[in-house]
């Protein structure tokens, strides 16, 4: 997260969120400048996918302070859809819609909530589909697809909306080892066009080719960030160490 | 009631025939009957006929209307008729003063009477011998009355040939119903018997108690027939028999 | 051996009036079942919303309706409604079949949509999609083709269940049987012939959903 | 309002004769569903035989019962029977309804058998335990206890078809009520006390099969 | 299977199993001596199972001879019930009856089958319980036990038959690895006692120091048998050289 009069894309200040007694996110601060591309790494149930889902207010913080792109969003003042649109997600499932074709999953939300017409949006997801490899497959439906052909549409899916940021959750853990490597570089392109991402992953290949800064949390606080050469060779804090020693 | 009319609308109301009998359908003449009580009321290709309908039928002429038939549950009738549902019944119902507590009655449209009817091997040979036997009767009929005169036992079916069907099948020990329509069944080849008749009814039309007009209209209809022969030539053509004749027991 | 040729008799020379009485038999069900439809449909969706108060009712509604003999329903209906409204027998038997069938039909596509991953919910919403359309779109679309047995089996008990509107004078299919079986003094050949007119539209129908389950699955 | 004073003065002052169509209904209810189980479990057992033709005897039956209406069975069986058998009408009754669940429960009963892990036949046969022995030592017994939810919501349904006897003259509660409707030219306030006693039956009912339910939930 | 006078309880010969089209075990020959223990190895899907269960009738053989306790065992001639009495066998997946206590799991067959009185059969079910080291377990339902406690009482229920053979099949691969040598030393104690056994497993350490005779089968095929220190260290095939090679 380097600093510097770069446009800041998402700013989050003590950012804190329970599920009843639980609480999962703790003064949680983070920036995400224009075009980073922002790893968070951490134990399982240290809060990353929290946060993320707070990021693109699927969860609804308790409190603290989200701002995207200058806006300062809050349920009570923005309409959260407007606001969703602009931050694109991908999930571990995939997710896709199993009802719709590949090219029906990508259209969807452009035409429905964009009201954009059907043929541009056709246009526009063809040449989408094209970017992630599946060009052929638009007229086919996501059960006859691999898990790695799944992701791919998952992140055609969020740019049809031509969202400003992108978030991953885990995207390729629930693939077969062959197929991560389909996706990982899907993403890493999305990174080298310049797209702002935050990216939720165990796969420390990536963190450190194409990521900019990584944040590790633990019980839902950020222990320690940096650019991924530092905190992967030199990390500061013990608890670094002994989660990257567990990984790596 | 008639007086539902205001002034400016008097005339036309007038004109359009009818009007004055507050009823369901304007210039028809709305009436149920049972459809499953031959031959005053039966199916026929999907329209009721028999003797009721013939009379219903005359009845809507004589007052220039259409006549509307409304299949029913017998049961459910004179409720019917009280709520608004029908404008008239035409539908064998014995004059009972349960009954005149509900509803309005015409002069009588034919006599009648209830019979006891056995399987022919049955030892029941007269009301005497009905005591703590089961006698089945159609619900909400007049013959549930007279049955509990005998016993407690009395299976209530929704149409009188229903409990005549039964009985011919081996169910029950008797049934109480009209003779007409118990003559009718074995005419139709049920084994059943006659084993006396209990009395003498008199079967009339019911019409709502807030619409006398239509009562009186009723009457004076039936009187025509009466007179002009019309109403014993239609019991001839569906009963067989003139049964529009007051019998001599109750003159 | 004459009562079997009794019944074939019977059966082929009562034929046009049960084809009058099949008519309003389909005509009760296909206005029942649509109605029942979007009866269901409207407390599945009260049922699955977060509000408490709307909940209540549509367990009221479901609970009102499991706890009650069809028959008294369509009676309830058929003379409670002449306070409010007087429905003729065609509409009261209707209203009766629709008011019972929508319970059931409600717990159906509540499970299916229930049954539906969460997942495809946060996908709709990280689109931007509001709760309404991503409910439209991509949830029930999915939940009818998971209902599709289930409702199948559904609208082959409505129109058995049909047959009880004859109790309030409707000619349908069983009507017919009644009021034949009662002009000829003989009711088992007519209540047979009627069985066999049921049999013939619960097999049909249920050919017609195992075809659209087999097309449904094809997507999937 | 009077409306609602109305319906509490019939509710308290038919109550004695309520009591009597309720008594019946009771028995009714429990005579056809005792048998309707036995019914249930011999077509199950003949569903899951390896002896085709058995299982298309239950198939033959179970595709009847369902492709017919309840009150096509019953006056079916209340005049066709009297060519075999004269049942009184409370007998005839319980025949057509026990008939009629028979089907439900053979299929809820054959489900739940094939539901059991087939390691547990497999360990009773492995202990010279003959096919007899282990269905009813060791599968049936947990079956059971798998389709309490289902029978418990059959023997619901049960209860209220048993209303449908009333056609065949059954004075059981809602014979009564619309007896004592016609009696009195006023048919809602009874169907709708009808309708309370139904309720009742159908909580209490659906209270023991949750404690039912809980109560063998233990010991798994 | 050490040859000489020692009285021959299991005798196969040339037994053939299909299933369909699948031919399962071709042409077997097996030989388990009075309180021998066998030992079977073989790749998922070689016919070990199906061997097992045709040696206690759960599977009809197509054709060849099965031999217990010097009777030819038919279908035709013999009460198989009879027979199953004489063989016990022990799950994978333990398959105790759940509406059963642990006490009323073991009493089952004793009581139902060979007629023994409730009380004799308690008492005999409780030093059964003893012995496998559960005797204050008796009164609970199996839910509450633990994997090896489950496998413990299958074992003890088999016992209390009185069988003269025992066969298991995979008895330790359904446990969370601590509750293994529970069951094994219980199986060992077994053996100790002389119980004739055969036994499918994929533990190797048993299978040396407890098991009489080895045998590894392939494609439904004996490939290889032998003491277990011939067989484990100097295989004669190929096949049996790479089947231990990646097990071990
Ligand atoms: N909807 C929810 N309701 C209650 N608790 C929740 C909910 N979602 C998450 N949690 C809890 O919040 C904590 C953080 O969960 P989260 O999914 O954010 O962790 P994570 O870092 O993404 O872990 P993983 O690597 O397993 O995905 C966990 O203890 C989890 O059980
Ligand atoms: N009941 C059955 N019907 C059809 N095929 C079967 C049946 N039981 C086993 N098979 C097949 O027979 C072959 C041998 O199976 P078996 O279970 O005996 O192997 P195994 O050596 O025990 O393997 P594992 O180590 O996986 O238990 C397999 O191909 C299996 O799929
Ligand atoms: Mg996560
Ligand atoms: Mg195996």
């Amino acid at each position: 997260m380097s600093e510097g009069k770069e446009k800041e894309m998402i700013k989050v200040e003590k950012l804190n969120k329970s599920f009843g007694d639980l609480h999962v996110l703790k003064d949680i601060d983070l920036k995400v400048n224009e075009s980073d591309v922002v790893v968070l790494i951490g134990a399982s149930g240290s809060g990353k996918s929290t946060l993320l889902r707070c990021l693109n207010f699927l969860e609804i913080k308790n409190s603290g302070k989200i701002v995207i792109e200058g806006d300062q969003i809050e349920q009570e003042t923005h309409d959260l859809n407007k606001v969703r649109e602009r931050v694109g997600m991908v999930f571990q499932h995939f997710n896709l819609f199993p009802h719709k074709t590949v090219l029906g999953n990508i259209i969807e939300a452009p035409t429905q909530v964009k009201g954009i017409s059907k043929e541009q949006a056709i246009k526009e997801g063809k040449l989408l589909l094209d970017k992630v490899g599946l060009g052929d497959k638009y007229n086919v439906y996501p059960s006859t697809l691999s898990g790695g052909q799944k992701q791919r549409v998952a992140i055609a899916r969020a740019l049809a909306m031509k969202p400003d940021v992108m978030l991953f959750d885990e995207p390729t853990s629930a693939l077969d080892p062959e197929l991560v490597g389909e996706v990982l570089s899907t993403m890493k392109e999305l990174a080298d066009d310049g797209m702002t991402m935050v990216v939720v992953t165990h796969e420390m290949g990536f963190a450190r080719e194409v990521g900019d800064w990584v944040v590790y949390m633990h019980d839902g606080k950020i222990v320690e960030s940096g650019i991924p050469i530092d905190l992967f060779d030199n990390p500061r804090k013990e608890r670094t160490k002994e989660f990257l020693g567990s990984i790596l | 009631g008639t007086d539902s009319s205001d002034g400016g609308t008097d005339n036309s109301d007038s004109a359009d025939s009818g009007s004055e009998f507050n009823l369901i359908e304007d210039g028809k003449l709305t009436f149920a009957a049972s459809g499953e009580f031959k031959p005053f009321s039966y199916m026929e290709g999907g329209e009721m006929v028999g003797y009721d309908i013939a009379v219903a039928e005359a009845i809507a002429e004589k007052l220039g209307l259409e006549a509307v038939q409304q299949k029913a549950k017998f049961s459910g009738i004179v409720t019917g008729v009280k709520q608004g549902r029908y404008d008239i019944a035409v539908a064998s119902h014995t004059i009972t003063d349960k009954r005149l507590k509900q509803v309005n009655f015409s002069e009588p449209y034919y006599y009648s009477g209830p019979v006891i009817y056995t399987r022919p091997d049955s030892d029941i040979q007269s009301a005497d011998n009905l005591k703590d036997k089961e006698i089945s009767v159609s619900r909400g009929s007049t013959y549930v009355d007279m049955a509990s005169k005998y016993t407690d036992n009395i299976p209530q079916v929704d149409s009188d040939v229903v409990a005549l069907q039964s009985l011919a099948k081996g169910h029950h020990d008797a049934v109480i119903t009209d003779s007409i329509t118990g003559q009718t069944a074995i005419d139709n080849g049920l084994e059943i018997e006659n084993r006396g008749q209990l009395g003498v009814s008199e079967q009339a039309v019911a019409v709502a108690k807030e619409n006398e007009k239509l009562l009186d209209a009723v009457n004076e209809a039936l009187n025509e027939l009466k007179e002009s022969g019309k109403l014993a030539e239609l019991a001839r053509e569906w009963v067989g028999v003139d049964i529009t004749q007051k019998p001599e027991e109750l003159k | 051996m004459s009562g079997i040729k009794h019944f074939f008799d019977v059966f082929i020379n009562s034929f046009d009036v049960f084809v009058e009485g099949f008519k309003i038999t389909i005509y009760l069900s296909v206005a029942s079942l649509l109605i029942a439809f979007i009866i269901g449909l409207f407390f599945a969706i009260l049922k699955i919303s977060n509000v408490k108060i709307l909940q209540w009712i549509a367990d009221a509604y479901i609970w009102l309706v499991r706890g009650t003999p069809l028959i008294v329903q369509i009676f309830v209906l058929y003379y409670g409604l002449t306070e409010i409204i007087l429905l003729d027998k065609f509409w009261a038997g209707v209203a009766g079949l629709a008011f019972h069938s929508g319970a059931y039909i409600a717990e159906i596509i509540r499970g299916a949509i229930q049954s539906i991953d969460k997942g495809q919910t946060e996908a709709g919403r990280s689109l931007g999609m509001t709760s309404g359309l991503t409910m439209r779109r991509i949830i029930l679309p999915q939940a009818f083709r998971r209902a599709v047995p289930s409702l199948g089996n559904q609208f082959i008990i409505g129109i058995k269940d049909s047959s009880l509107v004859s109790f309030i004078g409707m000619q349908e299919l069983f009507g017919v049987a009644s009021t034949q079986g009662s002009n000829n003094f003989d009711y088992l050949p007519f209540y047979l012939t009627v069985a066999v007119y049921y049999l013939i539209i619960v097999l049909v129908l249920t050919v017609l959903v195992n075809m659209l389950e087999k097309k449904m699955a094809q997507s999937d």
